[in-house]
């Protein structure tokens, strides 16, 4: 597959705006600037952006707990979602939902999920609704390792097999659920083992390559509007961070950090296109100067905004 | 006005509201070829065929899950859970996704979906098939709960649920499925959270759900004969719950008693008296009674079964204590 | 693998005691003898029969809803079951559980159960226990192809191989789950290509071979006695009755019926015997009146027990 | 007497029944090498060892179905629910296994198993991460429901639970956890079912539950200020419930305000104050006062949360009311 300057441009501008809004994240949890939990995404850049660089705005995507760069990359607005962290009513959610629940249906981001397992059956859900519509569209289910073990999961991949559903579950294998390590929560090498349990086709690759996770997607993508049903894509990827900030990653060792951090997506990729001559290093650090400019308007939307009022305690239960 | 029973009214609904939107589509265990185990859903697939009539492997998390998405994304599902007994295996999706993500994204989400299920004892199905969980639900804010006692108010009450934009919890007792009604022909609504009273008296309030209704008017009766005049009030929603009209019966009767027929602890009978003790104290003669299952399983063997079951017997009683 | 003539008859034996009690249970049924719902295993007698041959006192066994086979094959008494599908006080659980709920942790049986899907857990955790203690015994859990679609099997499957636990998974795949055939409700043609999801020996074989289920088990239940972990085994069987006493059936063809009742796994291991010179029709015949003759004390001492007393109902709630 | 926070008092307990009985194991996600997120478990998979402390997949229907099933062959499983907002995904082993094994085999079956649940709202945690529960809980016979204010009582019901045959669900509230208080040290139970008097008084009775047992707490000081004496009686255990404590004090204060940080509607306030509006209607000398979360999810903004959580001034007012 060859793929435009253009289209390789925009996934490096991408990885680099999550992973600069992530960056800033951190600093401001550790400020007390961030209530509740937050689950960072660094280090898993090349997934979601790979993913969602074959996705227009009528496609849906259900996410996780850790769905910042999942959101940046399905178009998500930064001011919006930092405005969101701090729990303010010009947020995505009016600072209703907070990190876990960030969504953006117009982009057709069905939301950051707080129940591991708990996006499956949306996404499939979704992906009903676009087949019973045959609009064309397509959904994709982002969910982790840990996910895979839950029922749901096994439920929604189930049931979207059998109704030949237009979605792609997209497995974002970190290597942990908190502390508990694949190797302990699951007995085959590969969360994409599974997909055969479901005669649906299921490939593992290196999710810290960019290009190979758009070249998958986009034939899953493929494959899905074509209505040949769902396809199971495992990236083998690592968070850089802890679980949630403030983890002391007691569970694993330095070196395995160390040596992810020598995979990093983002620099293995800044290389590839400056050898490929599509980048130089000069607009590379440009870039970055533009998207941390970015996150820092941002916060400073974010933290000028008013906070809610308890008269919007009642609001938005129902319709 | 047409005679038909309580699962034929809600079939007609469902035919009715089919028709109306092609959106609308119904999902669940055997609810296609053989119309749903008790069924309700009887020549849908026939009519509407399998895009709209689907039936599901066993798997209620994905057919509950399924549909909040697919409510999300513009569709408005009519899923049937089997036994309320089975909400066990898919409460998530319903609770913490359906139920809160409109108020999780700031208002920015509508869920038009409906969750039917059956529920109640009183054919032997036993502990884990006869259960009346809807004090469960109406403490999940973001569902309503509807439960209709009679096959008119099962079609006004099921097409309106259908055309709500929240997630809707519809809870049909098994028992009221055969009971025959006049039921008004075409389509025909009732708002959600309206009560309904369903028969007029001056000396106490009787408020009773589901079956329990038919108990009570037939309690009623027997005790008109002894001159005492009850009034029926049938809450029809029970969330949203209408106080107003529970409250504005008390103030006329200044007594209350409370029939349903899941377990009287912590069942949907606490909330009204504890509204009533509340809101209308003052206007209390008498202590508030609280009639319910007790508090266990539902037994097997009928003869067990049916002393679990609050009866006419209970209610008169109640009544007299409340009079007394 | 060859087996004693005394096995071989045992065997013999207890798929016709089951076939006994479910064909009268089915005409007390009609007779409205028996209240609530019963789902009978005719048919499927060769699956419980050649499992349970393998299986002592102290072993575990989760079932189902069609759950009177499994008793039967395990030790359970044919007239403390029928007394307690009669709902009188000398049934199994004193009449409040009824045919969905038919138990006695004596013989290890963890009780039929009304919830698809509720056994798995429930048999991975006896296991857990067996494995605890130490003791040497081991669960086996009766799941349908339904069953294999739900949640709860895909958890307690994946958390029973994580755990090496002893346990064996006995799928009944009878093609249906009430009208849903299998063939609508998963994509795979066997239930046993779902072991490989959790990386654990998975076989398919012909469930109406009691041989066949009887060799399969002690296989299994050998690797799960020598801690070796779990396993999965398919029968292939029919279920000869409606899902539930009174089910029209409208979503089967008589034909296919006719075929099985082709397999009927009695009469094809009746012939078996005979040919192997272990058993004579005399003597066949003879088995089968003493079997009826058990059934119909069996409905005696049901129809002259006590019912319960409404007193009893708010015993046994707690310990 | 040692002084611990909530969090010790629990470990402690732990720690105490696991060198009792070699049949208790605990189990979970991340309880293991973490030490639970809220650090309850820590430091007992060193004491231990894995095959009585187990880490677990995220698999919440398998960890309390195994436990159930380990349980009825002769285990005592502690399994901790991370948060118990994730109930929806394993309820079925619970309600429909656990609580009703018992009844449904004719009581030929013990289930002495223990479901540890974090609640509760205060840090930020929104509507996935900061329920409170407990009414789902005491609607379902079988279960037995606890809920402490307290280190000691922490560990003094923890303990009993352990020892109980029966399936207890044990509520912690996450903020709670820190709260210092003196502990006795080494083997220490409290009897379930039994309210504890937190306060005496003879004003004015307050019903308060884990949190809101401190809220209330420091209300009653401001009112004593005022010369309003008011009781507080915290019930710890929630099923069964200990309505002798809540009514005698009643009949001493003749005043009522339930609190408790669940949803008001159909929480647990509904069943104390419908059982008092029962059984000691001619006690009272005002309406029962309930107060509770407003009918919505739980907001994330703090702005919004704080507003979510009843507060002591809302406690005051409510005393003032019953007071007038
Ligand atoms: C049903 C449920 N169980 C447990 C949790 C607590 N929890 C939050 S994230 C997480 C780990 C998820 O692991 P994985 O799916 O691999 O995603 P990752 O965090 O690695 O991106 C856990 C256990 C939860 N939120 N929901
Ligand atoms: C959780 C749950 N969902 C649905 C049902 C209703 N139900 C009872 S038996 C059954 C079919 C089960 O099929 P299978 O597992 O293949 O077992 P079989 O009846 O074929 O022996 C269904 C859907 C139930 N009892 N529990
Ligand atoms: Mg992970
Ligand atoms: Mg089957």
């Amino acid at each position: 597959m060859d793929l435009s300057n253009e289209l390789l441009l925009n996934m490096y501008v991408t990885m680099n705006k999550i992973r600069a809004f992530e960056s800033r994240v951190a600093e401001l949890f550790a400020d007390g600037k961030i209530p509740g939990f937050v689950h960072l995404y660094v280090g898993e850049e090349a997934v979601a952006t790979g993913v969602c660089a074959n996705l227009t705005d009528k496609d849906y995507i259900s996410s996780t707990h850790r769905g910042h760069g999942h959101l940046i990359a399905k178009g998500g607005k930064p001011n919006l979602m930092m405005a969101e962290l701090f729990g303010k009513t010009t947020g995505y959610c009016k600072g209703k939902g907070g990190s876990m629940h960030i969504a953006d249906l117009d982009l057709g981001i069905m939301g950051a999920n707080g129940i591991v397992g708990g996006g499956p059956p949306l996404a499939s859900g979704a992906a009903l609704a676009c087949q019973y519509l045959d609009n064309g569209n397509v959904a994709v289910c982002f969910f982790g390792d840990g996910a895979s073990n839950q029922g749901t999961t096994h439920e929604a991949m189930n049931l979207a097999t059998c109704w030949k559903l237009p979605v792609v579950f997209v497995n974002e294998n970190n290597m942990y659920g908190i502390s508990s390590c694949t190797i302990n929560s699951m007995c085959v090498p590969n969360v994409a083992d599974r997909a055969a349990a479901y005669d649906m086709p299921g490939v593992t690759i290196d999710g810290n390559d960019v290009i190979a996770v758009y070249e998958a997607a986009s034939e899953a993508l493929k494959r899905a509007r074509e209505g040949q049903g769902p396809s199971l894509i495992e990236c083998k990827t690592y968070r850089h961070r802890g679980h949630f900030e403030g983890d002391p990653c007691v569970y694993r060792r330095k070196e395995e950090l160390e040596e992810w951090l020598e995979k990093d997506p983002i620099p293995r990729f800044e290389q590839k296109l400056i050898d490929m001559k599509v980048l130089t290093k000069e607009r590379a650090d440009e870039i970055k100067a533009e998207l941390k400019n970015e996150v820092v308007e941002a916060e400073r939307f974010a933290s000028e905004s008013p906070l809610p009022d308890a008269s919007d305690l009642l609001t938005d239960v129902y319709s | 006005m047409p005679t038909m029973n309580f699962a034929q009214a809600l079939n007609d609904a469902h035919k009715l509201e089919m028709q109306r939107d092609p959106n609308v589509y119904v999902a669940g265990e055997d609810v296609g070829v053989y119309g749903g185990i008790f069924g309700v859903t009887s020549g849908l697939l026939d009519q509407f065929g399998p895009k709209r009539v689907r039936d599901t492997p066993i798997t209620e998390s994905a057919i509950v899950g399924t549909a909040v998405g697919a409510a999300t994304a513009g569709l408005r599902p009519v899923v049937e859970l089997m036994f309320v007994d089975f909400i066990g295996v898919a409460l998530d999706q319903l609770f913490n996704q359906a139920a809160k993500m409109k108020y999780m994204f700031g208002g920015k989400a509508k869920i038009p979906m409906v969750l039917r299920a059956s529920c109640g004892a009183g054919i032997g199905a036993a502990a884990q098939h006869s259960q009346c969980l809807e004090a469960l639900f109406m403490h999940l804010p973001g569902l309503k709960v509807v439960m209709p006692s009679t096959p008119a108010d099962a079609k006004g009450l099921l097409t309106q649920a259908i055309r709500d934009d929240n997630p809707v919890v519809f809870l049909e007792h098994k028992i009221l499925y055969g009971i025959e009604g006049e039921v008004p022909e075409g389509e025909f609504t009732i708002p959600l959270g309206k009560a309904d009273i369903k028969r007029e008296g001056k000396d106490v309030t009787i408020v009773a759900t589901a079956r329990m209704v038919h108990t009570a008017l037939a309690a009623a009766e027997r005790l008109s004969a002894e001159g005492v005049d009850v009034e029926v009030v049938d809450p029809r929603t029970l969330s949203p719950l209408d106080t107003e009209t529970i409250i504005s019966s008390v103030k006329k009767t200044h007594r209350l008693v409370v029939v349903h027929e899941e377990v009287k602890f912590c069942g949907s009978g606490a909330e009204i008296a504890a509204t009533v003790a509340e809101e209308a104290f003052d206007e209390l003669d008498a202590p508030i009674i609280r009639l319910g299952a007790p508090f266990a399983p539902v037994p097997f063997s009928p003869a067990l079964e049916q002393a679990y079951i609050p009866s006419e017997d209970q209610i008169i009683d109640a009544v007299k204590k409340v009079m007394a």
